[in-house]
Formats: C-alpha cells, structure tokens, sequence
C-alpha cells in the first residue's frame, strides 16, 4: 500500500494497464512530455513515442483516429487536454464512438476511453473549468465516469480500459492533487456503474459525484456536528449508467433526498437523478427533491471572487441540508 | 489477337480481370437502379445511389486486396462494396432494411455499407466522419506492423469539412498506408464545386500535407486502376498516403429525395451522360478485342437475373423483430471476447 | 389570413423579415436551390446570393463565420441541414456563440439564429432523427425553440431573428407538412419563453413541445373520450427559457404531472422539468413525476417497424395517462 | 545622414513610425515581463506572454488602421494589442482580474483582448476557434461594401484544426478582405511542429485555397510589416485573403504553468535569444541612424515608468462585486438598440 494522489492514481492505472496488454495506446496533445497536468509522466520513457503519443492540435481527429484504431486491434486512451478542448471532438464522439456498435447491428464495436480533465475551482476561467457530464450522460451507447478519490480513480480508469465500450472518464482537476490515499498494490478494479455510499446517515440522502464527493463529505460533517443531522452521501462515481438502485434504496430509507453537482443547474445531470426519484420513490418522499448546483451561468468566470460565488460549496451544501431537514 | 498483356493501357490485367472489372462496373449500375425502381414502388423509403461514379469507385476497389485492406466508404460507394465482395442481395437486404442485413439489420441507412468479415467498416451519414477512422485503422496497422492498406472514399463536398484537413495531416505526418479517394462530382447535392472551393483540383491540397495528391480521369476506369496501384505501392512499401480525385459526375439526383433539375441543367447532364464510364469501358473493351458484343449482353443478362434474385429474397426476407431495436447499444456479455 | 404549413410558416418568417431588415441573411447547405425541405424556397430569387447564400460543406465555419457576421452588423439566421450534423459546430455553438456576451463583460453579442429541423419519426434512420434540445437547453447563453405548429413557428422564429441572442431554432421535420393551420396575414410574434397551454384540463398537467404536442392532444382527446379524463396540455414552445410558473401553476392546479417528450429519457429535457416540478411544486403532488420517452436507444432505426417501437405515440401516452390518473 | 526614406528595408515608414514600431514591441516585451513577474509574486495566477514573438505582431498590426480594421488575436498577441491601441493599465487590468478590464471584467482569462472601440474582437482559450469568426467578419465587410480588412492571428497549433481550414477555404471562395497571420513559434506547448505536420511550410496550403501564402522571417520586424502591407492591399482591392506565415520563436515557456525545459533544450533556446527580434531591431535602428542607443534607453525607460504605474493602477483597483457573475449571460434590456 502506498499513499497516492489522484493524479497519481490515474498515471499508475495507465502504466499498469500498458504493461498487461501492449494493445493500450495513449493519444492526446502534449502526453509525450507527460501532459499538461503531469498524467502521462513517465508512459513515453516507459512505452516510447508509438503508445504515447503526442498529436496535432486536432481534437476530433485525436478520436476519430482512435476510433479507428480501435475497430483494427488498438486499444486507445485518447486524452482532451481539458473538457472544453472535447467540444470540437462532440460529432466524433456522439455519432460516431457512441453509435458504431448499434447502427452496425452490434458487428462492430468501439473499445476507447476519452480521458479528460474537468470542473472548475482552479481560477481557469470559462474554458478550463467547464463540466461536460450532463452531455454525454444523454447519448445512448456512452459510459461516463466522474472520478473523485484516488482509489475509485485508480480502479474505474482500469475497468474503462477493459470495458469493450466507448467510456468517457472524467477527471475533476481540481481533485488532482487534493490528497492521499492508500492503494492497494495489487491489481484490481471498480466497477463501472456502481455507486458508492462514502458516508452512511438516516435523515436525508445527498446524491453527488465528483469533487462535490468532497464538498459534501464536509457539510455532512459540519451538520452532523453542528445540528445532529445523520446525512448518507452517495458518491454516483459513474453517471451512465447510474446506480439508480442505491439511490432510491437510500432514498426509501431516509424519505428526503438532496442532490449536488457543480454544473450548472439546468439540464445538469442531477436532473436526471430528481426526475427519476420523483416518479420512482414518489411514495417514500417526505420533502422535495432538493438540488444545489451552480447558477446557470457559464462556468466560471476568471476572477476568484466570482468563481467562488457561483459554485457549490460545503457551506451552501450545508445550509441546503439544514433548510430541506427542516421541512 | 494481340494478348491483353500488350494492350497499352490495360495494365497488366488479364481478359478475365478486365472482364470482371467491367462485370462490377455493371453491376454497380444495375444494383443502383434497382433500389431507385424499389423506392419509386414505394418499397424501399429511401435511395442513394451512384450510377455514373463506377469506374471511380471499381478502378481504386480492383486495387485492393478483400479481406486484408480496409475499405472505409461512404454512401455512393456501392461499386466499391460490390467490388470487395458485398452481394446484390446484401445491398438490397439493406435498401429494404431487413433483419438479415449485414451492413446494420436494418438500422442503419441503405448505402451505409458494413462488412467486418470484408474489412468494410460501418459509416454514419454524417459527411467526412469516416476519414479519420480509416486513419487510425492505417496507425493500428502501422503500429502491428501489418501488411494492410485502408481506402476511404468520399465526395467533393467532404473535403469542405474539419475532419478532411486533421485526417489528412495526421495521414502525412505518420506516413500511414491510406489511400484517400475523392469521388468528385462537382456537386454537394446542390453546392457546385466553385461554391465549394476556389480552387479547380482539389488534388493539389495534399502537397500542403505532404504527400502527393493525383487527379484522374474518374470516368476511365483502367487510369483510375492504375492511380490507385501505384498508391498501394506507396501505401505498401511505407511511403505513405496519397490522394486520388477521380474526376466524375452522378448522372442521377443526389438520392431518392432530391430533384437535381433544381440545381443543374438536363443539357450539363446530358454531357456527362457521352462520357458514361461504362459506356466508355463497354467500347473499349470490344474495340480491343476483350470480349464482343454478345460477351458484354451475356455478363447483362446474368446481372439482370442477379439482381431480380437477390430483389426478391429480399423483398420476402423479414424486417427485424420490433423489440430488437433495445438490443446492441452496448456490447452485450456474450459479444465480449 | 392563409393555410399553412408549418415549413410555409417558417418560408414566410424568413422572407417577411428580410424584407423588412436587409441585414438579415440565410446561409447554408442547399439554401440556394431552396433547401431540402424547401423551407428557403425563393429567398434566392428575391434576396439574391449574398443573402441566401449556399456553403461549403462546413457546419463549424457555417456557425463560426455567422458568428463573426452577426459582430459587425449582419443578423445571420445559419441553417444546418439536420439537426445531426449541427455536431461538428457544437464547439462554435457552446464555446463561442453562448459565451461571447459573458465573457466579454456584455460588450459583444451576438444576435444569431440557428435554424434546424430535428426529430424522428419519417424513417431517416440514426442520422436524420435525432433531438438535440438538451445538449442546448443546458448551456446558459442560449435560446431554444421547438416548434410544433405552423403559427408559433412563424411568431417564434420572427421573435428568434429580432432576439438579440444567439437562439438555436428547432423545427420538427415530422411536423413541417402534418397540418394547416390559419396564419394572420399581419405581422405577429409569439414571445420566447412562454408555453401555451393548449388545451385545458383539471385531472392532470401534461407538459411536452415539439411533436409530441401533437401526440399528446390527440391522447388527451382519446382519454377525455374513452375515460372522461380531463387533461391539461402544455407545449412548451421555447425550452430555454422555459415556462416555469405556467407549468408550476398548472401543476398546483391539477396535482399530477405527465411530461412527454421525444428524445430519449435519460438527460433528455424533461429531467429538468420534472425535477423543477419534484422541488418547487413537491407539496401540491398527487401522484409521482411522470415521464414518457423514448428508451436510451440512439434514435432512431432505419427500419419503420423499429423505429415505431421506439417513439412515444399517442396510444403510449393515453396508456400513461391511465396509469397516472389510476394512481 | 541618409533620409529615412532612402534607408533600403524601412518600406517608406518615417523616423517617428519606425521608433513607434520599436516602443510597440519594446513596451510588448516588458509588459509581457511583468504579467509573469506578477505571477510569480503569486498576484496574477495566470500569464500567457509573446516574448519572442513581438516583430510578428507588431509588423502586421503596423500595417493595420486601429479602429478601421478588425482584429482577431490570440492568446499571445500582446505586441498586437498595444499597437492597436490597448494600454499596458488595459493589459494588466485584465492580469488582475480587476472589474475595470475592458477586455472582460476579470471574467475572462488574461491575454485574451478585446475591445470593441478598437474592434479587437473578444476571444475564447479553444485553440483555433476565432479563425471562422475573422472570416464572418470580413464577409459582412464586403456584403456592407465597407473598406475594412480583417486580421486573424494564430499559432502554428492552429493550423491542425478543422476551423483554420474550413476558414481558408470559406475565405478563398469569397475573396474576402480577411490577413490570416501564422505565428510559426515551431511549438504547440511541447509538441514540435514535425509532429503537427509533414511539411515545411504552413504558407504553402494556401495555394490549395486559392490564394497565396507568403513565409516570412517573423523576428524582422520590417520584413513582417512589408509582407502585411501587400497582404492589406490584396484585400482592400478586392483580391482576397493572405496567409502569412511569420516565422519566429517563443522566449518563455508556454504560460505560467509550463516548464518548457520538458522539451526543449537550453541551446535552442539560446540560438533562437540570439535572434531577438528587439535586439535586432535596435541594432537595425542605430547601424541606420534612426536613432542612437541613448534614444533608446530614453524609450526603454518610459516604457518601464509606464508599465510601472500600470501595473500599480492594476493592483489597486477593485475587482468586480461577486454577485456581478450572474450578469450578461444574456444580453440585457437596456444593452439592446
Ligand atoms: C456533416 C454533414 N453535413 C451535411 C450533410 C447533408 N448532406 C448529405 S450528402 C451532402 C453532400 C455531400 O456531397 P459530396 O461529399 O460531394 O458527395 P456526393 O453526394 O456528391 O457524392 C450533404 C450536404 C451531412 N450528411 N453531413
Ligand atoms: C481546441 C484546443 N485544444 C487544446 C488546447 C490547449 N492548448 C492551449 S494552447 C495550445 C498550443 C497552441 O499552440 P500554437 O497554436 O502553436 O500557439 P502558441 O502557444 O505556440 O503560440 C494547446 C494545445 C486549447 N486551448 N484548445
Ligand atoms: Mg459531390
Ligand atoms: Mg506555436
């Protein structure tokens, strides 16, 4: 067991997974010299410049091409350098890795991941801060992954790689460097789809994923502390497919249910999440389905002061707690 | 007789070759015109098709080795599936979008042509999309180091898009074994090329990228032959990419829902109708003593019955069960190898 | 007053407009020879081909260069062929078109259409039937518009071209021929942001736009028929902004909530609505958030038979309905 | 002393401009020194500088009429800037984050100018995006007949996506009054240029869109300037657009948050000091007698006393109120006219 951060969670995943199975290729801008946030340090040494390997400046073709190389034999990692930079790969990846396998009557199949670092909270303005789930979490045929801590990191950027499906694995790069972790030494996986309860609590169930993972931890801390509220918060890890059944499981048990994500309120995923709650455990509700989200404002303006003013933190999430136990 | 060998222009090919390259040619038209006859019967809700492109698509598809190079088409290209070995009855079991289609079950577009067994890989009918998959189809053989050459095929109007350009640069920079072929036919439905471009040949862009770039004469089936042998030699012996613009014309509307007397005159087409590439090929072929004119009708006649056959094993050929459109949209367990 | 269909309707709105405003132009594939739906059929003539202006097979630079036109004084109304192949402009759309006027402090704007016919249901298989409503309904700085009918076209897409924002204009090409509806031979516009109830109910709210609007007036008539339910029906008309207080007045009216849309479920726009009404409309429920969509299946299959299974039907949405007045 | 004039290279410029041009680049260079000074002092948590690339940019902005001509910069366009009219209080008010930044109100990232007085169009951090945007501008120029060029400014990283080309292409159908400036500095971040493309010379794809691509020693300042006067004359006459490739070389890592020794070697970035473009300009301007080194001092001096107290304004001032970030995400009420 070793003490990792996140970061490092993700490049061992890759060095790991290299090592198995010489079919893995990573692809993206900058990977060579171990990309922009330090993700890919070392694989070039390691696996030389043909399995890491720096491309143009050319996004949809970085996974068009992977697309390609994965119906001959490759098993590629395409990496965005940031979210935002995917927006030009959208039509690649939604008409053509999502659908390949179902428009050819399941005779071809496309096994990628799309790695991308995502959210705000680094003071990188409007285009390096953008949360891209709610997208990708529509489209039939994606898997989507929003990781938080260094072991699920770790574990689900495994079973991406093995999973015969396009996945797109997102990264909160402001979970990166958080903190530590112990790994475990062997090998081993988390699987895709399955949440996780990371705090177990009886009055009210917080439905969350990503770096609000975090957040939320804190504010369940904080009222627990402070009002003597039993919150059980649950980490969705994979937002498609989503655990619905430890949701509303959950949510059966405490009858209140808070959601939290850090994109912009409308048509963000939790949307999703309250919609199904509404209709699937209407009976079990004893309050309104409850979401903190940003404003829907583009995310996030450069300047600190108004960054932090738009985003969820653990005392907005707090508050929200206390206000909807109160009902 | 002089042998076929000495015919200048013939390339090597041999009586049974050129034959067959004409029996293709053919077909192609034939398959064509059959599923625009089954969509004006209503049959079949939709028709793309591209009678006068052949000699474009079966010139650069005798080139290639079925099976072992990778064809990545687009919707007119059905010379060239025809070609590497797609069937007529495969080709109207999805133009009547039948469960036993290979190219989709009946989900995807007629003309989408798809064939793993073939190599011929599934395309969307967004335009320029497959270039970058025959790319990295051409890096994973690179990288495995295997004797494959990928062929993509697309239109005029897809080198306008985004994904042409980063394909074609990224096809330079790895000198990958890619063939590009432009079936240029001087229209995007209704786009003329001058709209498109301003530039007469679009050949001369893949200088920019680093390799050569060659217009041919797309109506002349034996010079694109030869274009695109050459190209496989570039491609085989690791020199990497070329582009090949076949210069031709679709002498019918864009699909079956398109009136092209909106756009073009009768008298323009009426041009391009002397210079049918299969026309041109039937008369070549008798002019050098191939095959007569009675060998020529014998090879229509048996299209004729081939595509009759085919058109009525898959008119009675069911549709996919309903409940099966919920299948396929992840790979299910048993797929997993 | 005239006959019109809805692709009439939309015809006239443009030609009306660039009458009245010779800075407006229509550019894009086709729009020359009249559109393949022949929705620009004329504007040639009239307006000449530097204002109906026929483009490279570009969808990025067709909204890019739109962009740029609407800065310096020119109203581009930028037509994509369908709405599928608006993917490859996602990035010029989202990143640059939503995001100029906030970025730049609201010293840029851009006043811009994007016209798209959307929707499945005329056997175009997975290219020529997809909704894309969500993807844009999510991203703050937008407008989205889904019309269904032949006069809130034109009031719509009128109020779309004078709207100083970039306003993404969907018509369902389902819709373009179903029926004729009366059209003033006035100038007229219907306000973005508003939902129209369409037809009014007791026992229940019915929230949909687009073609469902169609299907779900004639499921309301079947169960008034058949079961003497009473119905309320909202087509939404605008997605972003939506109606928020006319649908949460209706809910508070009837207590129950169907809501009906075509994409597939999940993420699709009705998450959102359904989880605006679980929140702020929770104490006046009867029954649970309902929602009939399609199944998370690209849609659509080529293949009728398929491609009906799929799609939400009148007969589907009587069956919810039901079921929901039964709870 | 020979007459300005006279002076082989000074492309008829003045005394006062070529000490202008000189005071442009000269006063780039330092504020570009102070954004990542400031930096490091832990005040601006983002600089992205042109140090490098200043003759570049301040030749073609030279041949530009401030307010007359559209410009669309990118992120490294400092030289630009400034010579368009934007101060060094502008440039450091935005490295602030400081309400006040006319570029965007610290909303967004420093470096990425705007100003609609001086119509410097307001740009995203997605790499390529504003080349379409250029385009669209000068199409509504020559749709509206006004006398207006457009300049559009990338790096070399640029040219491999799919918005440069489809731009180029959009641009030479219409013959548009549109400069394309490659800012050929051989690196996207780490990824050198012979990993970006398989030729030489971006200028040459111009060609392929009909319209001539000119490579140019970027560090010579009047060598640029003369290059984007053609290029502006080619398009207020009507000709159409230029590609200009400008060969230069960025001094300093990529932006603050780079270490450019993970792939770049200490002696090429001593080769390319030794061809700093302010250096040789100096050195141009005293060998000819335009100025003597005092002179230059004098100018230096200014330049520092200036960003000095830009830098002081920048700090000092206030940054926007919080709630603020809930305005402009649509236009609002009163904004319409
Ligand atoms: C990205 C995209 N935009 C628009 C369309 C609609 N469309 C289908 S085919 C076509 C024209 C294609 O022309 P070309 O590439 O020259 O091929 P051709 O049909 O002439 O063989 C267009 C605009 C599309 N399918 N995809
Ligand atoms: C679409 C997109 N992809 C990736 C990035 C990340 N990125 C920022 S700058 C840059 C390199 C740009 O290189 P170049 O165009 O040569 O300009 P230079 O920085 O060298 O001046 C990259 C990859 C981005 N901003 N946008
Ligand atoms: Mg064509
Ligand atoms: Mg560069």
């Amino acid at each position: 067991m070793a003490e990792k951060t996140m970061v490092e969670a993700i490049r061992d995943a890759m060095f790991e997974e290299m090592k198995r199975d010489d079919r893995i290729i990573l692809m993206g801008e900058d990977v060579g010299s171990g990309g922009v946030f330090r993700a890919s340090e070392g694989l070039l040494d390691e696996f030389g410049p043909e399995r890491c390997m720096d491309t143009p400046l050319a996004e949809s073709c970085i996974v068009g091409a992977a697309i390609g190389a994965s119906l001959n034999g490759i098993l590629p990692i395409a990496e965005m350098q940031f979210a935002s930079f995917s927006h030009p790969a959208f039509d690649q990846i939604i008409s053509e890795a999502a659908r390949m396998h179902y428009r050819s009557n399941g005779t071809w199949s496309v096994p990628l991941v799309i790695r991308a670092p995502y959210g705000a909270g680094i003071h990188g303005g409007p285009y390096h801060s953008q949360s891209i789930e709610a997208f990708y979490a529509h489209v039939p045929g994606l898997k989507v992954i929003c990781v938080a801590t260094p072991y699920d990191a770790k574990g689900l950027l495994k079973s991406a790689i093995r999973d015969p499906n396009p996945v797109i694995f997102l990264e909160h790069k402001k979970a990166y460097r958080l903190s530590r972790q112990e790994i475990p030494d062997e090998d081993y996986t988390v699987p895709i789809g399955k949440a996780e309860i990371k705090r177990e609590g009886s009055d009210m169930t917080l439905v969350t994923y990503g770096l609000m993972t975090h957040h939320s931890l804190k504010a369940a801390e904080t009222v627990q502390d402070e009002d003597g509220l039993s919150v059980e918060v649950i980490d969705l890890r994979t937002v498609s497919p989503w655990d619905r059944e430890a949701v509303l499981a959950s949510v059966e048990k405490t009858g209140k249910v808070l959601i939290v994500y850090e994109d912009n309120l409308t048509g963000g995923f939790g949307a999703e999440v309250a919609a199904t709650i509404a209709q699937d455990a209407f009976d079990h509700l004893d309050g309104p389905v409850t979401r903190v989200a940003s404003p829907d404002v583009p995310i996030a303006p450069f300047a600190g002061p108004l960054e932090e003013y738009l985003l969820p933190n653990p005392e907005k999430i707090a508050s929200a707690i206390r206000d909807l136990a109160a009902y | 007789m002089v042998s076929v060998k000495d015919i200048p222009g013939a390339s090597g090919l041999t009586k049974e070759q050129l034959l067959a390259m004409y029996q293709k040619m053919a077909l192609a038209r034939a398959v064509g015109e059959r599923e625009r006859m089954l969509n004006r019967l209503g049959k079949g809700p939709f028709a793309v098709t591209g009678e006068g492109q052949e000699a474009a698509q079966v010139g650069v598809a005798f080139a290639l080795r079925p099976g072992q190079d990778w064809i990545v088409p687009y919707y007119r290209d059905i010379g060239v599936a025809l070609t590497i070995g797609q069937t007529p009855r495969d080709l109207l079991l999805a133009h009547l979008f039948r469960a036993e289609d290979i190219s989709g079950g009946g989900r995807n577009m007629p003309s989408h042509f798809s064939d793993p067994k073939l190599r011929i890989v599934s395309t969307s009918a967004c335009v320029g999309t497959q270039i970058p998959h025959a790319v990295g189809i051409a890096l994973a053989s690179k990288l495995r180091k295997l004797d494959e050459v990928t062929a993509t095929f697309f239109g005029d109007g897809a080198t306008s898009t985004g994904d042409w350009h980063e394909s074609m640069n990224f096809a330079g920079i790895h000198k990958l074994p890619v063939i590009f072929v432009c079936e240029q036919n001087w229209y995007a439905i209704s786009v003329p090329w001058r709209k498109q471009a301003a530039v007469e040949s679009v050949a001369s862009r893949a200088e920019g990228y680093g390799f050569p770039g060659v217009s041919v004469d797309g109506n002349d089936v034996l010079a694109v032959y030869r274009v695109a042998k050459q190209a496989m030699s570039r491609a085989r012996d690791g020199e990497g990419p070329t582009l090949i613009e076949a210069v031709t014309y679709r002498l019918v509307p864009h699909t079956s829902d398109d009136d092209d007397r909106r756009y073009r005159s009768r008298e323009e087409v009426e041009e391009w109708k002397k210079k049918d590439p299969l026309i041109r090929f039937s008369a070549w072929i008798e002019e050098h003593g191939i095959a007569d004119h009675s060998d020529l009708e014998r090879i229509q006649e048996k299209i004729a019955q081939e595509v009759d056959e085919a058109s009525e094993y898959a008119e009675q050929a069911p549709v996919a069960e309903p409940e099966s459109a919920l299948r396929h949209v992840y790979v299910e367990e048993e797929e997993v190898v």
